[in-house]
């Protein structure tokens, strides 16, 4: 390309933008400007990863004397095939950004209101945060709290670094999908909740998928469009299980409506159907679940010794599970010295006789005759029996897939996943081709028998509630943290938090409910916050911002495998980080080395060689700070790559080929399902469940633990009748949690707060399109009532009884995302009656909506 | 050949206080006006309401274009007296050939000044149409002809009719004597001289006639080609760009013409003969242009393409009606007006007046509604309607523009005759 | 006499001026591709075209203005 | 010379609007500057409600109003196809924007160093793409989008300084779910032909006598009762 001297100057002077506007903060000299040569202009392109979203997407970026001007995909990682998404492709403004936070701060004033700062040395902002950190951890670790939204390497922040602190790790997962990864666990074992297997799924159940706009299980929205679009092409049929249809998009096929919190329900009758009409695969059923078990009238499997005992057809004698030729009876009642037992599946038939149709219709909102026909659809489609040979494997072939997500964040939302998994196991389509699938890996996470085995114990209890008698599952709860710290005696909580580093996440306004949230923080006595904005979390309570650098930065392990191909990565930064900004993994190091955890045994970089699997050659010295390149590098090699980080520096991606059927099929894998037994019958629920009787607990708190998943309409049904609406909340296209709200080209793009609202519900209360409306609502446990301002948007693309409003709005710290409406998290709430009984927030919550100013 | 004048005629030379404070406040006016764009030009056309088409939601023509085409419009008045003077020979027209040539030269001025106001880039504006001008865009007719042939042609007119009273003028000493002098050119008022002038003015309106009816169309043809708006695309639009142009410029001579038979010429000089053929012209031309209205709106009614009826219910029900019933009400009422004159004849002068008065206000709401709503709401893809409100640059421009040509009119009947010297019609 | 034919001229030249400024070269006539479709063959026909119009104007003020020729014998 | 042309199927196109995000930092566009703009239309009555989605980029057509208008020949059509936009000669009467169905012209209302959503110092934007400022064509006039000004008008340009090198544009290389394939239309191998041979095809607004060089493939052209959803609010 021709050098005219226009292109020239148009690259010096953008250099001289970012050197001026670090000038004001550092007076030093600065990346982009040594970066810029007077001389003419020098192109490449370097490779790197996406920050922004779940999945790091593979980038190449265009660089005019090493600064980069355009980020675009990375043709050869699988997940995105050079592409990216808006998201994606926008976040270059926000990399050269000025409201960047450029140096480290540390607060000058009190906290619980806007905060102000003094820029202070990394030095000086680490030694502060490690003093604070050393002086709680003599006392108790446990009460040093490591908090994050996303973690970008969960080997080198998730596990060592908080193992080397000994602290607390609390995640977004109670806010994001837990319920039902813990479901997936606890019955099948994989750890994920549920995706279909697209290269050969004929029916999707798009379940509470708002597909066109968010990600599912595992990855970020643009794999499983890509996967969508092809499977469509191939005639795939599509079932958007919604209250919303805005996410399936010409996609789908068919709508089914559904009330809010209703899907245990749906999922129960349309088992009850799969069951009258016989589409049952006895032989899956039998061999590798729970279903025949014999089950007595206390509810617990019959046994002799510990072995759990079947009914052998052939014999017509109870034998020990897995006694050589028994044909196990999956119907019928037994006397077995003299108590009478049935078989699991026999107790499931039972229980679901009553949840017809009809009786869904009622609770689901969606006519019987419909459920009736989807359940017929789903056994037809399954083809129960029929095998199919994938690359020379033959295997059952159940092309019935269910996307199930997000829909986890419910107060049923545990139950909901295991009765959608029952109908799931009915027709054998759990593992199978076609079928579904929870992870990209068909592998048995240890929660299969821990969550098997919990002991809960007695007061007093961790804040974070585990082995409780209120939450005995749980996957550590910032929601109940926050409950627990303002009313600890309540819970039996003796020992509260009182240090917290916030790794990327910004709970004050992402996680509901704000308030309680905002309460919790007010009490911690320091707060770090690590990020490249001055978060609202970080305005309000940080007593020090660390900057982070965005996508400058080295990072990973990163995998970049498509489910359907085996690939790795690592972030590379495309250029220095800019101003004072630093890569975690550095900050981590630093911090580790101050508070006297980075060296020596169980040391930080000790605990990164186990986490990292780096075999003994290329161990990383414990007594030596290794770089963030240096770590990758070992890592890669470890992985079996010779050159090391630098493939990735070069190439940006690892590809090692497709992944095999034994990788990702159950039914393919050996042992088969790794050989587990999937809990058609959760028997140890039941067990918790009477623990927590006896211990006293509410109901509230154990009746959702249950063998087989029962219906109950959830708590928030109790709120007076005039909270009429439920409100529900969802992710847009162009925004990430709250991560891009200010990315100047997506705000532009998805602005402001609004409640979308049915057309006739608007007019019944006459609210105009665009018109200011109150929305209120309503705790139907505590009573409480919150309330917010939005401007309503009609549309039929939502049930009359439903309103929504998506998540991303609130801010207030940056020229672009303030004054853009209110967060739903303000209306959420949380506790008792608003989360699972694993603790994981539900995003439902009756309200009222009148037109602002009636009042 | 008349005995010598004495002193000028109609006031010329000599002006009042009064005359001063008012040509004062015109003045202030105009200056407000230029300031408007001065502001446009320093920040850029984001100080007016105009917007882009679409995804926006604006209209990116708004009151600049519809001034263009009104001031254009007005300026049809001075052409057809003349003409029709000539042509016609309708005598009772001759005492306001001159003030008519005159409203044309200044209509057509403040349109240049008004497309000015339009381009973004209005130097670039002056240098490329001269250099890159293309037959192909209905611009080129605007202007090409409008602008330059017909703005020169009624500069010829006034010049050539002007040159006998000039040098009659020219016998009065004073400080304007040398340029009477200049304008005359040696005229000696010989019969081969007024043999000349009689026949050239004959050729003169033969000549301007076709360019008159071809000018205004074309500038129908800047709307009226565009198949990508509904509510521009019509084969009536050439026309009735005329006809409202022959409203708005005839009803603008009679308040004209009502001012110097108040102020200066009186009612022998300026009798109601002159009001009466006025008044019927306008009645007539209103009677058409109300046909014309009726007819185009059937049309977009009755065949209703969506988006065709989508702009007309914008305009008969929608955003714009308050505009829209109006501007009828200020054609019909005054149409009402001139249809009782007709009957009754010689009645006072006010009613006609205030009719000129009124269909002009109704000339610039038309042209506006011709010129926004199509763009607001006449896109045939899916946009949401969107919305133009004129900011007070807008209006300050304007109002500049409308000042500055009273004044420049004002200041040229204190320059020279308004209307022939006693004795010089023959 | 001189008079007519220079006014005749300057209408003939006026408005042929016109016709082939406008026809040939500010002209519309070949593939929309070609350059003439966003250039002018001439650089400032438009301008040349003005001149037409304005010539042809201008021939009347000569017509009436210029001196006649046979004046001083009419004395 | 080959005849560019674009084509957009519309059954694989998820209303995601990266393709606006990506012309508009490979053209480093200002604010409320959309060359591209994704139509999000809802369609029906609940329960029967249907949502799709509708790219819309300049439609380069072959009889193009806003050529044929332009004054001053700023705007003209290039022997490959592409409706160019010279930024130098533009005078900003926007007249193209008036005569254009389509809704693709965009006016510079203001400076556009002020239009780059945050302060940059010297005006351009850090990511500002030097390509854009070359001369191309055979005239070697600045029609990529380098040139723009206060006053003057601006429309996608087929990423001209993409397709001059023998890429796609920025809109094309970026649809996650390749939606939209470009290429020679003339070449009956390349992956527009391809597409236009596989399904039916049809183009927006052929009523009014364009010829556009998009075609669409897939769902249908917007209806009567397509109600556009998610509108773009950006306004400057």
């Amino acid at each position: 390309m021709a050098i005219t001297r226009r292109t020239f100057l148009r690259g010096v002077g953008a250099g001289g933008v970012a050197a001026a506007t670090t000038r004001l903060v550092l007076g030093g000299p600065e990346t982009l400007l040594a970066q810029e040569t007077p001389s003419a202009l020098v192109e490449d392109v370097v490779p790197t990863t996406c920050w922004i979203g779940k999945q790091d997407c593979g980038i190449l970026a265009r660089r005019i004397n090493g600064r980069v001007i355009k980020l675009e995909g990375h043709p050869g990682n699988p997940r995105n095939l050079g592409t990216l998404c808006p998201k994606g492709v926008s976040q270059i403004v926000s990399l050269y950004d000025p409201n960047r936070v450029k140096t480290p701060l540390v607060r000058t004033n009190e906290k619980g209101v806007s905060g102000t700062w003094r820029r202070a040395t990394w030095d000086e902002a680490l030694e502060l945060t490690a003093e604070r950190i050393k002086e709680v951890r003599e006392r108790d670790p446990s009460l040093v709290v490591w908090q994050k939204g996303r973690s970008k390497s969960k080997e080198i922040y998730d596990s060592a670094l908080t193992y080397a602190l000994g602290c607390t790790k609390l995640g977004h997962g109670t806010y994001c999908s837990d319920a039902g990864y813990r479901a997936c666990e606890y019955t099948i074992g994989p750890t994920g909740v549920l995706h279909p297997d697209f290269r050969y799924t004929q029916l999707l159940l798009s379940w509470g998928w708002n597909a066109m706009n968010a990600g599912g299980n595992k990855f970020c929205w643009i794999v499983w469009n890509r996967e969508l679009a092809a499977a469509k092409e191939r005639g795939l049929k599509m079932v958007t299980i919604d209250p919303r249809i805005r996410g399936g998009g010409p996609a789908s096929d068919e709508w089914l409506p559904i009330k809010p919190g209703s899907d245990l329900a749906l999922a129960l009758a349309l088992a009850n159907v799969l069951i009258e009409e016989g589409y049952v695969d006895a032989g899956y059923l039998k061999t590798y679940t729970n279903a025949p078990y014999l089950v007595g009238e206390d509810g617990l499997f019959v046994r002799k010794g510990d072995e759990p005992l079947i009914w052998d057809e052939r014999t017509a004698k109870p034998v020990p599970v897995g006694s050589k030729g028994a044909e196990p009876a999956l119907e019928g009642e037994f006397d077995i010295e003299g108590q009478k037992a049935k078989p699991a599946f026999h107790l499931l038939k039972e229980h679901v006789a009553q949840n017809t149709p009809e009786w869904a219709a009622g609770a689901c909102g969606v006519p019987a005759d419909r459920i009736r026909a989807l359940a017929q659809e789903i056994g037809r489609i399954a083809q129960i029996g029929s095998t199919i040979v994938v690359d020379g494997v033959s295997l059952p072939h159940r092309p019935v897939g269910v996307m199930f997500y997000h829909a986890a964040q419910q107060e049923l939302g545990f139950q909901a996943t295991r009765a959608i998994l029952t109908v799931l196991m009915l027709i054998g389509a759990v593992g199978a081709v076609g079928g579904t699938m929870m992870d990209t890996k068909w592998e048995i996470n240890d929660n299969y028998a821990a969550l098997d085995a919990a002991t809960i114990e007695d007061p007093p209890y961790g804040f974070t509630l585990k082995y409780s008698k209120y939450f005995p599952i749980n996957s550590g709860s910032p929601s109940m943290m926050a409950l627990t710290m303002l009313d600890p005696e309540k819970y039996g909580v003796d020992t509260t938090p009182e240090v917290l580093i916030l790794h990327m996440a910004n709970p004050v306004v992402s996680f509901p409910n704000v308030h309680v949230q905002r309460a919790a923080y007010e009490k911690l006595k320091f707060v770090a916050v690590i990020s490249p904005w001055l978060s609202e979390t970080a305005d309000l309570y940080a007593d020090v911002v660390l900057p982070a650098a965005t996508l400058e930065k080295y990072e990973g392990p990163i995998s970049a495998s498509d489910l359907y191909t085996s690939a790795k990565t690592a972030r590379v930064p495309p250029m220095d980080p800019l101003w004072e900004s630093r890569g975690e993994i550095d900050i981590y190091l630093d911090l580790t080395e101050k508070v006297g955890v980075l060296y020596g045994e169980a040391g930080f970089i000790d605990e990164m060689n186990i986490y990292l699997e780096l075999p003994e050659k290329l161990k990383l010295d414990v007594e030596e700070k290794p770089t963030p390149r240096d770590i990758l590098d070992r890592w890669a090699k470890a992985q079996g790559i010779h050159e090391g980080i630098e493939v990735f520096e070069k190439e940006g991606v690892y590809v090692s080929g497709p992944q095999a059927p034994s990788t990702i099929y159950g039914f393919a894998t050996d042992p088969v399902f790794g050989g587990v037994v999937h809990r058609f019958y959760g028997e140890s629920l039941l067990r918790y469940q009477q623990v927590m009787k006896d211990k006293g607990a509410d109901e509230i708190y154990w009746r959702d633990y249950t063998p087989l998943p029962i219906w109950r309409p959830p708590t928030m049904e109790e709120s007076p009748s005039e909270y009429d609406l439920y409100l529900i909340s969802y992710k847009l296209i162009e925004h990430k949690q709250s991560r891009s709200s200010f990315v100047p080209l997506l705000a532009e793009l998805a602005g402001a707060q609004r409640l979308e609202m049915n057309p006739r519900t608007a007019a019944a209360r006459a609210i105009a399109d665009g018109q200011m409306a109150w929305v209120e609502s309503q705790n139907a446990v505590t009573g409480e009532t919150r309330k917010v301002q939005v401007p309503v948007r009609v549309t039929e693309a939502i049930r009359p009884d439903v309103v929504g409003m998506p998540h991303h709005f609130g801010m207030w710290t940056h020229p672009w995302s303030k004054n853009r409406g209110p967060t739903p998290n303000e209306l959420f709430f949380t506790g008792e009656g608003y989360v699972a009984n694993t603790a994981d927030q539900s995003f439902h919550v009756k309200v009222r909506v009148y037109p602002a100013g009636g009042e | 050949m008349a005995a010598r004048l004495e002193r000028l005629p109609f006031g010329v030379g000599h002006t009042s206080g009064r005359w001063k404070l008012w040509m004062a406040v015109l003045a202030a006016i105009a200056i407000l006006g230029w300031y408007g764009w001065y502001l446009e030009l320093s920040r850029g056309m984001i100080v007016t309401g105009l917007r882009n088409i679409g995804p926006m939601g604006g209209a990116t023509w708004g009151m600049d274009v519809a001034f263009i085409v009104y001031f254009v419009g007005v300026s049809f008045a001075g052409i057809t007296v003349a003409a029709l003077v000539r042509l016609a020979d309708v005598k009772a027209l001759r005492p306001i050939a001159r003030m008519a040539e005159a409203l044309t030269v200044v209509s057509l001025v403040l349109a240049v000044f008004a497309i000015m106001y339009d381009l973004g880039q209005p130097l670039r504006g002056i240098v490329n149409l001269f250099r890159y001008a293309r037959p192909q865009s209905p611009f080129f007719g605007t202007f090409t002809l409008v602008i330059s042939g017909y703005l020169f042609a009624s500069l010829v007119y006034l010049y050539l009719g002007g040159r006998r009273d000039a040098a009659r003028c020219a016998e009065v000493p004073g400080r304007l004597q040398r340029f009477y002098q200049l304008w005359a050119a040696g005229y000696g008022d010989t019969r081969e001289e007024q043999e000349r002038r009689s026949r050239a003015s004959f050729w003169l309106a033969i000549a301007i006639v076709p360019l008159l009816v071809v000018a205004h169309s074309t500038l129908g043809f800047v709307f009226g080609l565009q198949v990508g708006r509904p509510g521009w695309y019509s084969a009536l639009q050439a026309p009735s760009f005329v006809l409202l142009a022959g409203v708005s410029g005839i009803g603008m001579l009679i308040v004209i013409a009502a001012v110097v038979r108040r102020t200066v010429a009186g009612t022998d000089r300026l009798d109601d003969g002159v009001f009466r053929w006025l008044g019927n012209a306008l009645m007539i031309l209103l009677l058409a242009y109300l046909y014309f209205m009726v007819v185009e709106l059937l049309t977009s009614i009755y065949t209703g393409a969506e988006r065709e009826r989508e702009v007309t219910e914008a305009l008969l029900s929608g955003r714009y009606a308050p505009i829209y019933w109006a501007a009828v009400a200020l054609l019909v009422i005054p149409l009402a007006f001139l249809i009782m004159r007709y009957f009754r004849r010689g009645a006072g002068l006010t009613t006609l007046v205030a009719s000129g008065v009124m269909v002009n206000l109704s000339a610039m709401a038309k042209r506006f509604l011709i010129v926004v709503p199509s763009q607001t709401h006449g896109t045939l893809l899916p946009y949401q309607p969107g919305s133009y409100t004129p900011t007070w640059v807008e209006w300050a421009e304007m109002a500049g523009l409308i000042a500055f040509g009273a004044l420049l009119l004002a200041v040229f009947a204190k320059l020279f005759p308004i209307m022939p010297v006693e004795g010089s019609e023959s | 006499m001189r008079r007519r034919i220079v006014v005749l001229l300057m209408v003939v030249a006026g408005f042929g001026l016109q016709a082939v400024t406008y026809l040939f070269l500010a002209t519309p006539i070949g593939k929309p591709t070609d350059d003439s479709f966003s250039n002018p063959r001439v650089p400032f026909a438009p301008a040349l075209f003005i001149l037409g119009v304005v010539l042809v104007f201008l021939a009347a003020v000569v017509y009436e203005v210029l001196p006649e020729n046979g004046r001083r014998e009419s004395r | 010379m080959p005849r560019y042309g674009m084509v957009i199927d519309l059954d694989r196109c998820t209303g995601c609007r990266a393709c606006m995000e990506s012309c508009k930092v490979e053209n480093n566009t200002p604010e409320a500057t959309f060359w591209m703009y994704v139509f999000r239309f809802e369609e029906g009555e609940y329960p029967d409600t249907r949502v799709r989605f509708m790219p819309r980029p300049c439609m380069h057509c072959d009889n193009a109003p806003c050529v044929k208008v332009c004054p001053v020949g700023a705007r003209y059509k290039r022997e490959d196809g592409l409706v160019a936009t010279d930024w130098e000669r533009c005078i900003g009467c926007r007249y193209c924007e008036v005569a254009c169905p389509y809704g693709v012209n965009t006016f510079n209302w203001t400076h556009p160093e002020e239009q780059y959503y945050l302060g940059w110092e010297d005006g351009a934007p850090p990511w500002a793409n030097p390509d854009l400022n070359e001369p191309y064509g055979d005239e070697r006039r600045r029609i990529a989008g380098g040139g723009r000004d206060e006053g003057v008008i601006e429309k996608c340009t087929f990423c001209v300084q993409r397709v001059e090198q023998g890429l796609d544009p920025a809109c094309v290389h970026g649809c996650p779910l390749k939606a939209l394939v470009f290429g020679d239309l003339d070449d009956p191998e390349s992956p527009p032909s391809r597409l236009l041979r596989k399904k039916e095809a049809f183009r927006l607004l052929e009523e009014v006598g364009t010829e556009p060089r998009v075609h669409y493939v897939g769902g249908g052209p917007p209806s009567e009762n397509s109600k556009q959803i998610d509108a773009v609010e950006a306004r400057v």
